[in-house]
Parts: structure tokens; C-alpha cells; sequence
């Protein structure tokens, strides 16, 4: 209808340049995987890189819901002892149960601990939506709150699976593996691709990024804030409840250290992961390698031999502020 | 008879060992009520120094206190708060850590966290001739100095080389991650000593995954109900634990309440020994209705 | 008309005497030229008026000119000297300052705290408010603006926004002043204020550069006019004897005929009422305002800033607080919680705020266009990328967006582009009744008329349209019916041969008939 | 071309309504005051008033700092570390001291701490500018440095005053008073003064909060960008510094737990303050009482009676929540 669109620029297929930014964390990632096996030949070995990457998933999967919380402009200081808090209850239910372990035992334990996640989420959620408050007051609090529960339903101590039947039972989910791969990392690859087809190609995750970037843009154009926003912290919520299904079959059971700083790390593996803090922009597979990048890096410092017990927080911390410089200092000459 | 206030100050329970802390007091707490119907007990506890020696604070300048019983964070930093509460004259009773300055302590009930670290010494030192062993320490804390400095204190002279050493902060899922990466690093482990039962669980359970059959066995210590059930039961992985029990708190509540009621005037020095719990007398420590 | 269309050079004496001079200025961004070899020169005391196209490169090249960008190739001189501005603090420095076509206020801060960011006034190491603030609220005063100098920039509405903006800049004297598209948001009422500032500029010798997409206003103002097409240089002309149809041709390079569509025909008088709402009060900025809109019926707002005609709609589609007495939309009653039960019942807003409500700056296009309409791009529950882009590629088309590529940013769009891009994005949304906030800020000549025909077609396709416009002849060349607000209220209405700027202008400030008249 | 603008209109100008968020706060402080006095009549007492005020020196004073660092858009979790660091330092200095204790013996020691901390604010400043990396990032690995250098110069344990003439020459700086203020409260009131002056009546304050809000408009108006948020960092050493000095004479010794979490506290003060996450805001004042608010908080937990020890934190994160719910609640009616 309009005159001559411009039809150059149309017809001129753009050149597909990858996203520059997505590829800085892998970058780093291999740095890292260089620097690990100059310092101790053994970290190549196929053992440990799979001990690494397992451990990493609850992380990983924590740091994965908080990519649409901070995503979506907000943030969660609550997921280490909301991890904390429903593993203890998931155990309770467990033990609650009798007879020969059998699938039906975990099942209901598990939908528990999911469901008691995803409500705690709601909680943080409408919170934050309808009390209109800072989330980082709403998730201070709450932190506390569940942090506080654990200790209460444990007496101070641990609360453990109290057979060993059931405890070597549900040991696979944590140390089996399928073709070799281990089930936690299966685990987190399943829950990041669920997550990254949610937040790149449904409306929810536009909405999530759009949020983050303009509130006030979203509510203009039709999006429902405190829903879209709430959301976020239900699926931070359902990710805590899925770390917490693998976390307990590790060791069986739940101690009012579990999951402590969390919370820190989780933002931190979302931050390297290319995902600004401000909101605006969610990197899942980002955020999954920032969880990789965060656990080789306590395993270098293990497996080092040189470096002083004393000063290995020193040279953790420096590390993860020098790969993050090299992966800016990249990013800005291919730009 | 006139009414009388006892106060407790203690750690909050975040780790396994506090936790029985807090467990053991409350309990203790409940049975002197009973006991004495005359005396008022109050317990407070505290996520770091500085809380604690706020509380402590808080409790005497709003109230009147005739005993504190109290298990320092870190002795050194109560130092000067406790002796601000001497001079009000409020009797004090000291748990586990002890101060510099013995004078403001009335009763010292002490734990001997050295002790800890040379019993255990002392068992690597007869039952392993020679041999590499990794350590995994606590939290940076006097007390995980202490006990370190001791336990290397014991076995020198001994061919027992200590090959590897990192924090693992009393909780299980750092023991786990530690002895995973130890493992890795290292082919040979003759033996582990990880000062802390909570520690403990999570380094067995990474020996079980790798399938390592070179490490004889793992030394704990505190006391906490599994591990002296492992010892009891004849576990070869766990073959003895060094006792420290978070109950200590209770023993030094009772003396200090009989002391209060005038039942038995008692002032100085207690000091538990940190026994070694064998498969003979474990029966003797095992709890099982304890948290830990 | 011939010898319009050959770029013909001022005099060499002009040139000479130039105050501030660029020559040979090229600029790309990326694969993308936005500027070729583009030559200007304004004396001392003259008002040199660029004109173009959207994203014919005007913007780009003041930002050039003024020390935010670096050219490709070219130079600057001033006073005959040539000179290079790093920073646009160097350029201010040698007393050139542009006023952008967007808004660079710090949100969190007072009115006169953004006046002299960055040049506080002090009393020994401490600053003199007392004595900025005096001065700020003279300089508001001689632009018309009625901000407090102590209301937060968060609070102001865009026109005053704009007005602190040009206070900033005019607070020093400077040599060169540009101004980018100053009046876009602003009524004849704020705009007749910033003329008189700029005779006053002229008076003083400063050589001021003007961009409108008013043509109006260049005929008004004007001395000499440079229009620019597709980042060439067209002409350079005397403003005299230049009608604005002559304007016209040279930056479209076509005939313009008309502006204004003829207007749809007047819906009956017993066409349905497609929205009727009454007793409808936005606490603070509307008291008790009813109107009705019938099928086919283009209706037009006017008003002063401050009026509340942005904040009645903004009321009514409940993106702020407000109560309703009766909402009937197609004669059925209804109510709005949030925006998207406004779209559902088939009435959209369109914002006046762009940069603030409309777009999300530091995304791309194509999630921008289709945030509002996403459910029509997904097949199942997924988003059908394939489908947007299709659908970004018609949006183009339609509205003329320009841009140079499709991975550009929002931001990166010109000012413009980026009206268009909003508007495609509300009526992918395909409304029965559309609120159009400002539908031609910032557009050119050659797409308003479009837009104006676009308006026309919804009324004419039973459809019916809002207009809310703070240019009057906008109004009254679209409108069957304008209702004028004043300080929260409904105050007048006009229709057929009533509809003159005068009349609307009595309504709008309450002054007597006479004075108004004059 | 169109008649009268009306002139009427341009003298009558808008009426500009007070800050009514600085008052919130306080609001919730006096609810609080209120609750504690229900909990136990001896919290209003002067002593236990006293005390609590005092206490909430170290945080009020980080939290100053901070409120610069978030008002610029900043962030600083290394703070808790560097105290434990600056304290460690100092106290090294002193015990390197030698004689009688003398006003001379302390000033080497305290000048040492402030420069110490302001350096290390420095370099928190510079890295985080010139390597353009989130601050949350750059302040988590120098939180990790800190923390590591103190255990090492600890050798994992305590560094004290080594002399108990020394300690009592000292400790009138945390428990003497000038005509029954008590110093610490003292200093924190000057250094907020200090600061307020600096953040409303200077430019450099004007330039805090104006990169805060547009890091990009500010920078056309000629403000330096990384000078002014390098300096925010230096001040929140400084404060830090200051924080330490009042700090040592305290408990006389630094451990590697020293000041653990106070990053999290002083965020926390400052949020509760009214000072926003995002920046662009910074309310001086508002942080004070948020640092008097959460300790008065911990406080009332003491004083209480009836309150499991295992939820004391659960109770206290609700009581943070409430009082944010409530402050807000008030404030909305009243605009
Ligand atoms: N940073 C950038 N990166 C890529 N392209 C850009 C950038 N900035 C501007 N452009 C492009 O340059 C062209 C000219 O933009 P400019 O803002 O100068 O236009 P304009 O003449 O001011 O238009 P308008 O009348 O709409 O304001 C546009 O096509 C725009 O998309
Ligand atoms: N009584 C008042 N006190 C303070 N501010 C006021 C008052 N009346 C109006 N305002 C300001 O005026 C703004 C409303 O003006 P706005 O310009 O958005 O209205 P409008 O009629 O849509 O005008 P335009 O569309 O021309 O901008 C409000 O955001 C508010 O800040
Ligand atoms: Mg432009
Ligand atoms: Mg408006």
C-alpha cells in the first residue's frame, strides 16, 4: 500500500552471525578446562570431568529457574534454604511410608517435594507482585523462614532416610547413570531444554525478557505482570523441588547446612552465564555453563597442589573475575 | 526460696555438631525447670561472635542474671564482654572454649578440642605404620586449628604423611565434594581423618562411588549417633570415633544450677577427656533418640 | 519546478561567512550508509532548517555535528577553523549543543538538578541549590513550562520533559544551537514559546539548526532549508518563496498532493455507539468525563499539556488507577483490569510515551512488533518464528518501517521508524476501536498523510477511531467531532463548521472569546 | 499565528509534594519500638535502647557506604570480608607496636585500617569500571580474596590484641561516650552527616545518584563516569574502615567468621532505607534507621520469651517482610 518499501535492504538476506555473547561462557569454559589439566593431569581424566559435571547440576538447576526470575527483573535469596527446607520434608514423607521400597515410595515423595517447591515459589511470588516490595527484602525473608523451618522440623540436627533399603534404593537417581551418561546431568539437560523451548518460543518467555527490559512496556502492550512475574518464581520453585529429587539420594539426607549460599552461587553461574543482572536478557544454556565453569573451578583449586588451603578462596575469586574479563576482552575485539 | 535466673548462650544449630548443642540444651533446660521449680532458665542462641556477645549483652542489661552459661563462638572475641558481665557479678560457667583470661571464669567445663586431634592422632600412629592420609578441616576456626595442630603434633616422627589437606566447613555435601576431587587427584590414600562425623558421612559416601578399596579407614569425631552405631556394628571403614559430645553443655548447666541452688558450691576447671569410642564401648555413647 | 531538484550550493560568499561548517560528512553503521558526503553551513543568526525523510540521516548527522558520533569522513569548521569534538562536552565546550530528538533525562532527578547536571553551581564546595533553582524556574518560565523545579523528571509529562530538555541546553549561551524535532510533543501553545526563544537566539547571533517534521513551523521560522534524502544531500534553498509542498517533493521526491485523506463520511446520527463511557475520574488528572463514539466516527481530543487526555485513556483501559462509572463497548457494559481485557474487548491505546511505554529499547524488532499480538504468531503453544518474520516483513511494508537491518535494536531505529514500529505493533492486534496517543509524532510529511489515510480507512471500514493530537490542524483535517479537555474536564465540543483553531483554543485555555480572537 | 498564550497559566506552577517515602522507615522503626515494648517491658529500657543503637554502628556505617556504591547503580558484597581483612591488618599493627599504649600507638594502627579499606574499595572501583564486569561478579571475588587473606594471616585462626593494657587503653572507642553518647553511635552520626552533605549538597553527590538512574545521560553531561562510581567504592572503604576501627575494640580480635553476612545486612539496611536496588536514589538517613531497624529486630528475638530457638529466624524474616508490607501499605494511602 505504502510507497516503495525499501526493498533493498529487504532482499539483502542478512548474514547469520552468531550471537557473540552467547559463545563468551564457552570460551571461558575451555580457558578453564586448560588451566585444569596444566595444573594436574587427572583433571582430563573421564572420571572426574564426570564427577564435576554431576555435581554441578543442582546448581545448574537452581541457577536455571533463577534465569527467568532475574530474567524477569527480580531475584530469589531463598533457593538454598528453600532446597534445604524441602529436602527435609521429602525425607519425612519418605520415612512416613513402610513396606519394601518400591517406585510408589519415592513417587509420593517426590510429587511432595515438587509441590511444596512450587509453593514456595507462589509464595515469594505474590509477595513480591501484590505486597509491591523489593524481592531481595521479600527473599531475605522467606530465606530465613525456610531456613529456619529445616532446622525446627530436624531438632538443630539431621534429618536422614531412616532405612538403608530405602536409602540404597533411591541411591540411583542420584549415582546411576543412563548409556553412561549420569542421571543428573541427563536430568539438568532435560529441564534446560524444557526451559530454553519455554523461554525462546512461547509467549510466557517473551513476556518474561519483556518484563525484565520495561515493565511499563509490557503493561502497555497487554502483558499481565504479576502473573508473568509470579510465574517465575513457581518455576524457580518447581527447578528447587527437581535439584532437591537428586540432592537427597546423594547422601540421604538434609541438615540445616544444606543448601547454604545457594543462593550466591546460583546468581553467580546466571551472571558468567551472560544473563544481566538488571533483567532483560535470559541465557539458559548460559546459565548451565556457568554452573559448569563455577564447579571446575572449585575442582582445579582441589586438585592443584600448590596453592595454600588458607588462600584457595583468594585464588577462586580471581579466577572467576579473570575469566571474565578474557571472555569481555574477546567479545569486545570480534565486535 | 528465692527465684533465680540461669542463662545459656550458645551457637545457633548450623552444622551437625551445634545442633546437639542446641538439642542437649534445651533438653537439660526442661529437666532443671523440673528439678528446680525456683530457677528461670534462658536460652539464646547465636549465628556468629558478634550476635553472641550482642545477646549476651541483651540478657543482662534488660534482666537480672545470677549464672551464665556460655559456649563461645570464638573465646577471644567474648573475652571483654564476659568480663563486663563479671563485674555484675553473675557467676559464669564456660563451655568447651576456654578463655585466655581464666579469671573471669568461674567453672570452665572444658571439651579440649586439642584432645581431639591427638587421640585421633594417636590411633593413626598405632594402627597405621606408615602410609599417606588426606585431612579434611572444618570451618577456619580456632577450634579446626587447634585440632589440627594436635593431630600433626601426634603423628610426627611417624611415617605417616599427611598429603593433602582442605576446609570442608562440617557439612556433608563439602566432605563429599573434597574427598571426590581427593580421589581424583590422588591413587593411593591410605586413610582419612575428617575431625567431624558430619564430614565423615559424606567422604564414605564418595569412597563407595569410586570403588577405592586402597583407603583402610576414616576417622571422624564428635560422637554424632550414626557413626558410633558404625562403630558398634564393627564397621571396617569406620573402625573408631573420637568422641566430643555437643551434650558437655548439659554437664556444665547441671553444675552450674546445683552451684546456684547452694546443693554443691563448685568453682575450676572441668575437663572431659575426648575418649576413644572403639566397638567395646560403643554401646556407652550411642543415643539414639539424639538429633546427632 | 524544475531547478528544485538539483542540489545547488549557496553562494561561495555564504560559505565564507559561515559560522559553523561540515563538509564531505559520511557515516555507516555496520553494512549500513546512512550518510554520504553531506555538506552543510549556517551563519551567525540564521535558522537553518534540515528536513528529510524518517531515517533520511538528519538525526545522525546532528549527532555528528555535536560531538556524540564520529564521521566516517569529513570535517567540521567553526569560525573557519576546523575542529574535531571528541565528546559532546567538547563540542558544548565550543558552544555547540544539540537538544536530541529523545528524551536524555535522568528519570530520578529534580527539574533543576537535571538543568545543571554536570554543572552544578556551588557556594564553596557545596552546591547553591537556592540559586539554581531561581534560575531554573526562570527558564521554565520563559519557555511556558510549568514544572516545579523540584518535581522528579519521572513525574513530568513527555511536553515538559522536552521543555526541561531545551532548558538545559539554552542555559548557557551557546554559538550553535540544534534542535531535533523540539516541538514533536508539543501544542501551538508550547511551540509559540520556543519561537520567540529562538528570535531571541537569532537576535543574539547564535546560528541555530532546526528539524521539524512540521512544515508549518519551517515556513514560520526559517531562513535557509537543506532537506536531505536517504542520507544525500538534496538542496540547499532560501526559505523564502519555498511553500511547503515544494518541501514536500524534495524530501520525497515525489508529488505531494494532499495531506489530509478526504474524510470518511459522517457516520449517521443513529449509527450505534461503539463505546460509551461515563463518570469516568483518574484521581489527580481527570474529574467526571463522559463521551460516546459512534461506528465509523473519527473523534479527536484536544487540549493543553496537562489537560489529561492521555491520562482519561490511560484511566479507562485501567493502566492507572481509576474508576469507571460506565463502560459500554458495542452497548454491552464492561470492565477493564488490565490492558489485555481492553484488547479483548477490541480497543487499543496507543502511547504518546514511546521510548517509556511503547517499545522495549534494547530488544529487537521483531519480539517488539509482536509483543502484544504474540498469540497470533504461535502455532499450538510455540512461537511460529517463521510467521513472525513474515509478519514483521508485511508490518514493513505497510507502515514503510526503515531499517536498515532486521537485528538492529529498537533504539537504533530512527525516531520515526520507531513511531511506526509501534503503530504496526497495535494494530497487529486488529482493534475495532483504536486510541491513537499522538499518531504523527515525529513522522514525515509523506508517511503522516499515509497514517491520516490509514485512520480514515478504519473509520470507513466501520471501524471507529480516537485521535488525540496536540497539532490542531491534525485534528481538524482528520476529525468528525473534537472534544477539547481542559484541567481534567471536558469542557467543550466542536464539530462541522465550528471546527477552527480558534474555537478549540478558547475551549483549551478558558481565555475569554475576545482575547482569543485578537 | 496564535493569539495570548495564556499567560496566566505559566505563573501558576505545580504544587510540588514532599518525599513522603523518607518518612516510611521511621514508621516502621516506631511499629517495631511498639512490639518490642509488648515483648518484654525491659526493652525500653535506656540500657538495653543504648546498647542496641550502639551495636548497629558497624552496619549503619558499612550500610552509609553502600548506599553510595547502590546509588550508583552499584553493588559491594566484599564489604563483611574486608572488614574481617582491615581488622586483621590493623590489629597486626598494633601488636607490631611496642611500650605503653598512647594515643600515637593507636593512630599508626587506624590510619593503616582507613587506608587499607579505602585501597581495597579502590580496587573493587577500578576493576569493576575499567573491566566493565557487573559489580556483583567483581565484589564476589575480591569477598573471596578478603576472606582468604585473613586466614592466612591467621593461619586459619584468630588474630588478637596481643596485650590486655593495650585492649583497655583501647576499648573507650566502642564502650566509653561523650556526655552519654556513646562513641560508636557518635561516629556513625557524624559519618552520616558527613555523608549527607556529600550526597545532597555536592555535585559529586548529584553525580552518584544521576549515573544511578542514566549511566548514559549523565555521561553526555560531562560527568565522569568511572571517577565518580571508582570514588562511590573508595567511600564505601572508607566507611568500612571506620566501621573496623570502632569494631576491634569490640570483641579485640579477628577471626576468618568476622563480619560474615554483612554484605548481606548492609544491602538489606540500605533497602529497607528506601534506597532502590536499581540506583538512582540514595537515602542517607533511610539507611541509618534500616540499620537501627534490623537490629532492634535481632533485639526483640533476644528479649522474647516464647520463641523456639529454631525459629527465630523464620519469625525475624517475617517481621522484616511485615514491616516492608506495612511501610508500604501507609505510604500508598497517604499519596
Ligand atoms: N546505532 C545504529 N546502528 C545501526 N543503524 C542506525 C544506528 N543509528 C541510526 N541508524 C540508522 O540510520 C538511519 C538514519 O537514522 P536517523 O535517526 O539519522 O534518521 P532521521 O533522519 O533523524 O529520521 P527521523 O525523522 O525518523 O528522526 C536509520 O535508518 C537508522 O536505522
Ligand atoms: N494538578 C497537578 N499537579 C501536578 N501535576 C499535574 C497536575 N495536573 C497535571 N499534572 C501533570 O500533567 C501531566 C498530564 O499531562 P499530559 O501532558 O500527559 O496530558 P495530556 O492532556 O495528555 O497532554 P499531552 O497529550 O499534550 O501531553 C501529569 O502526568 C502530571 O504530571
Ligand atoms: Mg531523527
Ligand atoms: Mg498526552
Amino acid at each position: 500500500m505504502m510507497g516503495a518499501p525499501a526493498t533493498a535492504t529487504t532482499t539483502v538476506r542478512r548474514r547469520w552471525r552468531p550471537d557473540l555473547a552467547s559463545l563468551a561462557p564457552l570460551i571461558a569454559l575451555l580457558l578453564l578446562l586448560v588451566v585444569g589439566t596444566l595444573v594436574n593431569p587427572n583433571f582430563m581424566s573421564v572420571d572426574n570431568l564426570l564427577n564435576v559435571v554431576t555435581r554441578c547440576a543442582f546448581i545448574a538447576l537452581v541457577a536455571i529457574g533463577a534465569t527467568f526470575v532475574i530474567g524477569a527483573g527480580g531475584l530469589d535469596l531463598s533457593v538454598g534454604s528453600m532446597t534445604a527446607f524441602v529436602a527435609g520434608v521429602m525425607i519425612m514423607t519418605m520415612n512416613a511410608g513402610s513396606g519394601e521400597p518400591a517406585i510408589g515410595t519415592l513417587a509420593l515423595p517426590m510429587l511432595v517435594a515438587v509441590a511444596l517447591a512450587a509453593g514456595c515459589g507462589l509464595a515469594n511470588g505474590l509477595i513480591t507482585t501484590f505486597g509491591r516490595i523489593e524481592p531481595f527484602i521479600v527473599t531475605l525473608g522467606t530465606m530465613g523462614v525456610f531456613r529456619a523451618l529445616i532446622t525446627y522440623l530436624g531438632d538443630g540436627g539431621t534429618i536422614s532416610i531412616n532405612t538403608q533399603a530405602l536409602r540404597d534404593f533411591y541411591r540411583p537417581v542420584y549415582f546411576g547413570n543412563v548409556l553412561g551418561v549420569p542421571v543428573p546431568v541427563l536430568v539438568f539437560v532435560i529441564v534446560a531444554l524444557i526451559a530454553s523451548l519455554l523461554m525462546y518460543r512461547t509467549p510466557f518467555g517473551r513476556h518474561v525478557t519483556a518484563i525484565g527490559s520495561s515493565e511499563d512496556v509490557a503493561r502497555y502492550s497487554g502483558v499481565s505482570i504479576w502473573r508473568v512475574r509470579t510465574l517465575t518464581y513457581v518455576i524457580q520453585g518447581l527447578c528447587v523441588g527437581i535439584a532437591t529429587i537428586i540432592y537427597v539420594p546423594r547422601l540421604g539426607s538434609a541438615t540445616p547446612t544444606t543448601g547454604l549460599l545457594w543462593e550466591l552461587q546460583a546468581i553467580t553461574a546466571v551472571v558468567i552465564g551472560g544473563t544481566a543482572l538488571r533483567g532483560g536478557s535470559a541465557r539458559i544454556w548460559g546459565t548451565v555453563l556457568g554452573a559448569i565453569i563455577l564447579e571446575v573451578i572449585g575442582n582445579i583449586m582441589v586438585l592443584s597442589t600448590h596453592i595454600s588451603e588458607y588462600l584457595i578462596g583468594a585464588v577462586q575469586g580471581i579466577i572467576i573475575i579473570v575469566a571474565m574479563l578474557a571472555q569481555r576482552a574477546l567479545h569486545r575485539r570480534q565486535t | 526460696a528465692n527465684a533465680q535466673t540461669m542463662a545459656v548462650s550458645i551457637p545457633a544449630a548450623d552444622h551437625g555438631w551445634t545442633g546437639g548443642v542446641v538439642y542437649f540444651t534445651n533438653r537439660e533446660a526442661d529437666a532443671l525447670r523440673k528439678a528446680y521449680p525456683n530457677l528461670k532458665i534462658i536460652v539464646k542462641t547465636s549465628p556468629s561472635g558478634a550476635d553472641q556477645a550482642s545477646a549476651i549483652e541483651d540478657m543482662t542489661s534488660t534482666q537480672k542474671i545470677d549464672a551464665l552459661v556460655v559456649l563461645p563462638q570464638n573465646s577471644d572475641e567474648l573475652t571483654s564482654t564476659l568480663a563486663n558481665v563479671k563485674k555484675k557479678g553473675v557467676f559464669i560457667t564456660v563451655v568447651d572454649r576456654g578463655l585466655k583470661d581464666t579469671s573471669i571464669q568461674d567453672l570452665y567445663v572444658a571439651g579440649n578440642n586439642p584432645e581431639l586431634g591427638r587421640v585421633a592422632g594417636e590411633y593413626f600412629k598405632k594402627n597405621l605404620p606408615s602410609g599417606d592420609i588426606v585431612v579434611l578441616r572444618g570451618i577456619a576456626t580456632v577450634i579446626d586449628d587447634q585440632r589440627v595442630k594436635a593431630f600433626q603434633e601426634a603423628i610426627k616422627g611417624t611415617k605417616i604423611k599427611i598429603i593433602d589437606m582442605q576446609y570442608a566447613n562440617w557439612n556433608r555435601d563439602d566432605g563429599f565434594k573434597v574427598m571426590q576431587d581427593f580421589l581424583s587427584k590422588h591413587k593411593k590414600i591410605d586413610a582419612v581423618w575428617c575431625q567431624d562425623d558430619d564430614i565423615a558421612v559424606g567422604v564414605l559416601e564418595a569412597i563407595k562411588q569410586a570403588n577405592r578399596t586402597d583407603i583402610k579407614f576414616v576417622v571422624g569425631g564428635a560422637g554424632m549417633k550414626d557413626m558410633i552405631k558404625r562403630v558398634a556394628d564393627g564397621d571396617k571403614m569406620i573402625p573408631v570415633d573420637v568422641l566430643y559430645p555437643p551434650g558437655m553443655v548439659a554437664t556444665a548447666m547441671n553444675i552450674t544450677a546445683s552451684n546456684l541452688t547452694g546443693k554443691l558450691p563448685v568453682r575450676g576447671t572441668y575437663i572431659l577427656s575426648a575418649p576413644l569410642v572403639t566397638k567395646d564401648n560403643a554401646k556407652e555413647y550411642y543415643f539414639p533418640d539424639s538429633p546427632f | 519546478m524544475g531547478d528544485l531538484d538539483s542540489p545547488v550550493a549557496i553562494s561561495p560568499a555564504a560559505t565564507a561567512e559561515a559560522l559553523f561548517r561540515a563538509e564531505g560528512i559520511a557515516k555507516s553503521f555496520g553494512p549500513v550508509t546512512v550518510l554520504r558526503d553531506i555538506d552543510l553551513a549556517v551563519r551567525a543568526g540564521e535558522v537553518h532548517a534540515v528536513l528529510g525523510e524518517n531515517g533520511a540521516g538528519k538525526s545522525t548527522l546532528m549527532r555528528i555535528l555535536s560531538g556524540h558520533y564520529q564521521p566516517d569522513a569529513g570535517a567540521i569548521w567553526l569560525d573557519g577553523k576546523p575542529i574535531v569534538f571528541r565528546t559532546p562536552v567538547e563540542a558544548e565546550q565550543h558552544g555547540v549543543v544539540l537538544i536530541h530528538q529523545e528524551i536524555l533525562l535522568a528519570e530520578s532527578l529534580t527539574v533543576a538538578q537535571s538543568l545543571f547536571l554536570g554543572r552544578e553551581m556551588r557556594r564553596g564546595p557545596f552546591v547553591d541549590d537556592r540559586r539554581m533553582r531561581g534560575i531554573t524556574a526562570a527558564q521554565l518560565d520563559e519557555l511556558g513550562c510549568r514544572a516545579s523545579p523540584d518535581a522528579r523528571v519521572r513525574d513530568l509529562p513527555i511536553a515538559d520533559r522536552a521543555l526541561v530538555q531545551i532548558a538545559r541546553a539554552l542555559l548557557e549561551p551557546h554559538r550553535v544551537v540544534i534542535f531535533d524535532e523540539p516541538t514533536a510533543v508539543f501544542t501551538p501553545h508550547e511551540a509559540q514559546a520556543l519561537f520567540a526563544i529562538i528570535a531571541k537566539l537569532k537576535r543574539a547571533g547564535t546560528a541555530v539548526l532546526y528539524i521539524s517534521h512540521r512544515l508549518n513551523e519551517i515556513e514560520q521560522i526559517a531562513d535557509v532549508v537543506t532537506v536531505l534524502r536517504d542520507g544525500r544531500h538534496v538542496a540547499t534553498r532560501p526559505a523564502a518563496g519555498l511553500s511547503q509542498l515544494d518541501m514536500a517533493r524534495l524530501m520525497v521526491g515525489r508529488d505531494m498532493s494532499t495531506l489530509y485523506p478526504p474524510k470518511p463520511p459522517l457516520p449517521a446520527a443513529q449509527a450505534p455507539h461503539v463505546l460509551e463511557v461515563s463518570d469516568i475520574v483518574v484521581p489527580g488528572h481527570v474529574e467526571q468525563a463522559s463521551f460516546t463514539l459512534r461506528q465509523g466516527e473519527v473523534l479527536g481530543f484536544a487540549g493543553l499539556i496537562g489537560a489529561g487526555r492521555t491520562e482519561l485513556f490511560e484511566g479507562l483501559l485501567a493502566l492507572r488507577p481509576s474508576r469507571v462509572g460506565e463502560l459500554k463497548i458495542a452497548g454491552k457494559r464492561c470492565h477493564f483490569s488490565d490492558a489485555r481485557d481492553a484488547f479483548d474487548a477490541g480497543l487499543a491505546y496507543l502511547t504518546e510515551d514511546r521510548k517509556g511505554k511503547g517499545l522495549m529499547l534494547n530488544q529487537q524488532l521483531v519480539p517488539n512488533l509482536t509483543l502484544a499480538a504474540l498469540d497470533d504468531f504461535c502455532s499450538g503453544p510455540l512461537i511460529d518464528r517463521a510467521k513472525e518474520q513474515q509478519g514483521f516483513t508485511e508490518s514493513q511494508g505497510r507502515f514503510d518501517i526503515r531499517a536498515g537491518r532486521r537485528d538492529l535494536l529498537a533504539r537504533q531505529l530512527s525516531g520515526g521508524n520507531q513511531q511506526k514500529l509501534m503503530l504496526a505493533k497495535m494494530l497487529l492486534l486488529s482493534p475495532s476501536i483504536v486510541v491513537i496517543d499522538e499518531p504523527t509524532r515525529g513522522i514525515d510529511i509523506g508517511t503522516k498523510s499515509q497514517i491520516y489515510a490509514f485512520i480514515a480507512g478504519i473509520a470507513a471500514s466501520g471501524k471507529a477511531c480516537i485521535v488525540i493530537s496536540s497539532e490542531m490542524q491534525e485534528l481538524i483535517g482528520l476529525c468528525h467531532r473534537i472534544l477539547v479537555m481542559r484541567a481534567g474536564r471536558i469542557v467543550g465540543e466542536v464539530s462541522g463548521d465550528d471546527m477552527t483553531e480558534d474555537r478549540i483554543v478558547v475551549y483549551a485555555t478558558g481565555a475569554a472569546q475576545d482575547e482569543a480572537v485578537q
